[in-house]
């Protein structure tokens, strides 16, 4: 079923894939390979296809074209692959996305309990690990609406860790917070990348690729148009477009 | 036994039905002035006659259309005031509509975004500018299909006039009935007149609620 | 019939009572009655068209026609087919189908008005969409239309003053029960008039604490 | 009511509006062609032809009777209205027009004769009419008194089988009776006098009206109005004439 | 009725101005004086006041103590005063604002229309000119909803433009734009800027900041805690609360 490569299996094999919504194509041919332990950064214009294919990868979305490999079995339309393509990444929304009628705690439970079947008092147990990862266990009794956006981004990464993903994927987990805020969700990703998950993550936060990202690719109009390591990308980007991009980038 | 109920009781049944509608008409245009005066009230700046407004508002909505009737029935002739039958439930028709209305416009108004206000007196128009040719002119966009949501309220809620046996279709429907002892044809028979009347009604609501809630309120020019 | 007189109303005030205490049970059932029509028609109208068919003309016939005609339809008509209800049943079905109508679509707007992000994340979980919907898409669905729901039951609280009509003995037959008796027409309706206000209040009051307890999450804002 | 004469007022604007029900038979109902008839209606002509004015008939329901007429919305009430001592202090009664005997009607295959029947029985009556304050005040404890708003609903309920019995005047009954063998009067309950409602205070009128009625019985088309609404002819009905 | 220094008056002059919602301060003792023709910046962290205080200017607010005079008269709850007030302002709001149910032109229009009466040609003839002075004359007669945000914010400004206001209030004119349209709202900004009209623009736009901006005003707390030349904040800020929220902003 899975093309193994001898070693580990990647994390994430993209080859060829097309999405489309209606007549419009969004991803246009993406080929793409992550490996296990591996730290993307994403980046590129609006509307250049950055959150479809994030979303392919998390089976949210399907894909119409190509291949998609998640641990090295592939998204069909398939319940039981996409269950496996879920159960395999954690997603990080830039609008959170918390249930707002949960406290924080019942929010990094609920999927523990309905989806793994695992114990209350266990379940309770990881998410207050989770929670403290993301240093704010002491607001596990509080609703999403009486936190702050930074505290809420917080909480729905430890959500998404407390299903144990082999891989996370962020859609531009700060760009819906204010200024200062973005800075402790920063730091709280940066923190989780040093452990060794794979990360994927769609971000304009160029300091944070620098520091972070193995890789930073670069869409434009559902093609991916460049992939290079920060360094390279952001001092000597190959494609005019990414040129352009990054000159507007830093105005 | 008895009479049969023929093409003739329906047609007696369609007559009733113009009772019925001019029942509404009546009551729409008492209420239409109602509600321009209790709108008005509402969003009067002079607290008491807000309050005045909020409380009539409250006691029209907190009581049944029926009970309403009756009040008006039993105690307009009370305070000398001797209006015919017809008249009386105009008289309360016309006071439920007005109260009614007059919440769903005011809401309408208040449902038109505060930066539409603050962005005309930042341009120094004056309140009746503001009001005429930036909040009025959204508002009623907004006002519409409520609006006619209330109308098949009112369509449906002159049947309670039969219990005080004025002949508009629900009382007609009564009487073939106890005329022919068919009770569910003849009832049947008038529920498919107000559906006749009241179904086209919410096809448009629905029609322009839509329209309003997805296309923007300005796409639709 | 000049000036008022309350004493006649006054005396029998035990009447007007018993009649709220009607009024509030029989709306009360119905209402609960209607929720579940309500929510089961909710949940119908997004399984497939022909369902979906079905239901809509179940909810169009019912908000088109008044719920007087409805009502002699239940009461009156259903003998003809063999089925004999007592009036209070009559009342409870006959409510129940009509609020039943409108709650469906309510209940409708609040699930279709959940935010699309809550869900999408709760798939990206891994949850499936049984769970999603009793997890993570009812509460706030309800919460989200709360006020609607109370209004509802005003409605609905309203709609049974026409249930005299079939000699159910609620709050607006004893007005007219008291009106004939003292033949004081006007004071016996202000009672009535006070006693529907006083009720709806009440309720809108009870319902207010509900969502306070129910929903706090809403209430808890920044 | 002003100090005019009301009833040179009738005279004055050619019109005697008269308060009725359309839906109450053999009083009030609609024929055929669904024009207005019965037993109050044919007084209502007899009224008007010999005032030599037009007549116009206003329907108003059982417990909206009262009510129409003080308010002004008629000049006199014809509307199977029973005299009672509470609606007196209220209205004044002309001598009465048809004295009827209220019984329970019921499926023929039912045998009630007292009111000990009727215990455990859905009885019927229209809200706020004599038969209510009739069976109201006899009804034993167990009896089921379920009251409509007027007549045609309660005859709807005892076709349909909604109730047990009907309290309702043998007039009443007789139109049912008339047209089916399915039910049939029980037990006499109590003999029951109706007359013309005309609004306090309006001597004159009053006067003419219980003139007229006597004329009436004396030429004799009153009992012939009887006759052909209700079936059968009070001939001690001067005994109730005050 | 105003102190008027020797030669030009000040645009707007502020002392010691304080404004309450219900209980709570919005501004504490702000002074702060601008002369005519001079371009201030206003940033500082969430919540500061910085929108308050310039609705004061505006006299959308009114102010509970100190005084506000604007081009030398004072702004009092007298209505004269606050028409003379906004007469001399233009405002241009975050979240444009337009009239939905005008064209951009008829946006454009009204005012001059209603508030001046001046005739329909005229007011046209204006509206077109301002309109192409913001480099969108081809829209004039779309409806806002089918403009850009970045588009609509253009009208906004042209719909001030058009009452000719001596001073030009911006709040966060730039915020509720994606990244692209937020360039060219602050070209036409910084056009406009070149040529004279006094501008008090709440932004957190460093860079535009750093190259128009004759001053930058930092506020915290409802009050003003720093007001000096771009460069010299920029680089050498005063106050802590000036350094930490700038090591923020530029992480
Ligand atoms: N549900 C949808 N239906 C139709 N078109 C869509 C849908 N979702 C996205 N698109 C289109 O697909 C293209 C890619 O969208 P996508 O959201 O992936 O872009 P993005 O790179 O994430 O942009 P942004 O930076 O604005 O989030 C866009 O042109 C968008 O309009
Ligand atoms: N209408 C209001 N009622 C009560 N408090 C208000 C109101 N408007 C503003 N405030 C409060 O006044 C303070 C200053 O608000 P202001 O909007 O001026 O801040 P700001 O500096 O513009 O912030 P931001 O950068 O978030 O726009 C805030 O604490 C705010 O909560
Ligand atoms: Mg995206
Ligand atoms: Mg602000």
């Amino acid at each position: 079923m899975s093309t193994q490569n001898a070693g580990a299996v990647p994390a994430v094999e993209i080859e060829q894939m097309d999405k489309y919504y209606g007549q419009f194509q969004s991803l246009t041919g993406v080929s793409l390979t992550i490996s296990q332990g591996e730290k993307i950064v994403v980046c590129g214009p609006s509307g250049s296809g950055k959150s479809t294919m994030i979303r392919c990868i998390n089976a949210l979305e399907q894909h119409e074209g190509g291949k998609l490999m998640v641990l090295g079995r592939e998204v069909t339309k398939d319940r039981a692959s996409i269950d496996a393509a879920r159960k395999a990444t954690g997603m990080v929304f830039q609008s959170f996305n918390l249930f707002p009628h949960m406290t924080v705690l019942e929010n990094c439970m609920i999927a523990q309990r309905k989806v793994k079947g695992t114990s209350q008092k266990e379940a309770r147990d990881l998410a207050l690990h989770y929670l403290e990862r993301v240093r704010i266990p002491e607001q596990a009794d509080k609703y999403p609406s009486q936190l702050s956006g930074g505290q809420q981004q917080r909480v729905a990464i430890a959500r998404a860790l407390c299903m144990k993903p082999a891989i996370m994927l962020y859609d531009e987990p700060t760009s819906a917070l204010d200024p200062e805020m973005v800075k402790e969700v920063l730091d709280t990703m940066l923190e989780l990348a040093k452990e060794g998950t794979t990360m994927v993550c769609v971000t304009h936060e160029m300091g944070f690729a620098r520091s972070v990202a193995d890789r930073v690719v670069f869409m434009d109009k559902g093609r991916v148009v460049e992939t290079a390591p920060p360094k390279e990308f952001f001092d000597s980007p190959q494609s005019e477009r990414a040129k352009t991009f990054l000159a507007q980038m830093l105005h | 036994m008895f009479q049969q109920f023929t093409f003739n009781h329906v047609l007696f049944l369609a007559q009733s039905t113009l009772v019925t509608l001019q029942l509404v008409g009546i009551a729409l245009a008492g209420g239409a002035v109602g509600s321009a005066i209790i709108t008005a009230m509402l969003i009067s700046p002079i607290r008491p006659i807000r309050w005045l407004a909020e409380l009539f508002v409250f006691i029209i909505q907190g009581t049944p259309i029926i009970v309403t009737l009756f009040m008006a029935y039993y105690g307009l002739p009370m305070m000398g005031l001797n209006l015919d039958q017809t008249w009386s439930m105009t008289f309360a028709f016309a006071i439920f509509t007005s109260a009614f209305l007059g919440e769903i416009w005011r809401s309408s108004l208040a449902a038109v975004p505060k930066g539409q206000w603050e962005s005309a007196h930042a341009l120094g128009l004056s309140w009746r500018t503001t009001m005429g040719s930036i909040i009025v002119p959204q508002a009623m966009r907004i006002a519409i299909p409520p609006s006619i949501g209330f109308l098949v309220q009112l369509v449906k809620g002159t049947s309670v006039v039969s219990i005080i046996g004025i002949a508009e279709l629900t009382r007609a429907a009564q009487i073939v009935s106890n005329a022919t002892f068919k009770p569910l044809p003849v009832f049947l028979t008038a529920a498919a007149f107000y559906f006749a009347i009241n179904f086209p009604l919410t096809m448009l609501s629905r029609h322009l609620e839509r329209r309003f809630k997805v296309g923007g309120m300005v796409k639709s020019h | 019939m000049n000036g008022l007189e309350f004493s006649g109303t006054l005396s029998r005030i035990d009447l007007l009572i018993a009649g709220a205490w009607t009024t509030v049970w029989i709306s009360g059932v119905s209402m609960v009655l209607g929720l579940l029509i309500g929510l089961a028609c909710a949940v119908a109208m997004g399984v497939n068209r022909p369902v979906r068919l079905i239901v809509l003309t179940y909810i169009e016939i019912i908000r088109n026609t008044p719920f007087l005609v409805q009502l002699f339809v239940v009461y009156f008509g259903l003998p003809s087919l063999g089925i004999r209800l007592s009036p209070v049943t009559s009342a409870i079905i006959g409510l129940s189908i009509y609020g039943g109508a409108y709650l469906a679509e309510i209940i409708r707007a609040g699930i279709d008005n959940v935010p699309p992000g809550p869900i999408e994340a709760a798939r990206a979980l891994g949850m499936r969409s049984t769970t999603i919907f009793g997890s993570i898409v009812l509460k706030p669905a309800l919460a989200s239309i709360f006020p609607a729901l109370s209004g509802q039951f005003v409605l609905l609280l309203q709609s049974s003053s026409l249930l005299s009509a079939i000699s159910v003995a609620e709050l607006t037959g004893a007005g007219n029960d008291i009106q004939s008796l003292t033949v004081r027409n006007f004071e016996a309706f202000v009672f009535v008039a006070g006693f529907y206000i006083l009720l709806t209040t009440g309720f809108r009051l009870i319902f207010a604490g509900i969502a306070r307890t129910s929903f706090r999450f809403k209430y808890l804002g920044r | 009511q002003g100090e005019a004469s009301s009833l040179d007022a009738i005279i004055a604007k050619g019109k005697l509006s008269v308060c009725t029900s359309f839906s109450t038979p053999p009083y009030g109902i609609t024929d055929a062609d669904l024009k207005p008839a019965g037993f109050d209606i044919a007084v209502a002509n007899l009224l008007a032809r010999d005032l030599a004015v037009e007549l116009e008939l206003v329907d108003v329901a059982s417990q909206a009777r009262i009510p129409s007429l003080n308010g002004g919305n008629c000049d006199v009430l014809i509307s199977s209205f029973g005299v009672t001592a509470e609606r007196a202090k209220t209205v004044w009664y002309s001598v009465p027009i048809y004295v009827d005997t209220q019984t329970v009607i019921a499926p023929s295959s039912t045998n009630f004769s007292s009111y000990e029947d009727l215990v455990g029985k859905n009885i019927g009556v229209t809200r706020g009419s004599t038969n209510d304050t009739l069976l109201t005040e006899n009804a034993l404890p167990g009896t089921n008194i379920m009251r409509f708003e007027d007549a045609a609903t309660g005859n709807q309920a005892l076709f349909s089988g909604q109730v047990d019995g009907l309290v309702s005047g043998t007039a009443a009954a007789f139109t049912i009776t008339k047209e089916t063998d399915q039910f049939k009067p029980q037990f006499p309950m109590r003999t029951s006098p109706m007359g013309v409602g005309i609004r306090k205070g309006e001597t004159d009128l009053l006067q003419w009206v219980n003139t007229e009625i006597m004329l009436l019985w004396n030429s004799g088309e009153l009992q012939a109005a009887q006759q052909e609404w209700i079936g059968t002819v009070n001939e001690d009905l001067h005994n109730y004439w005050f």
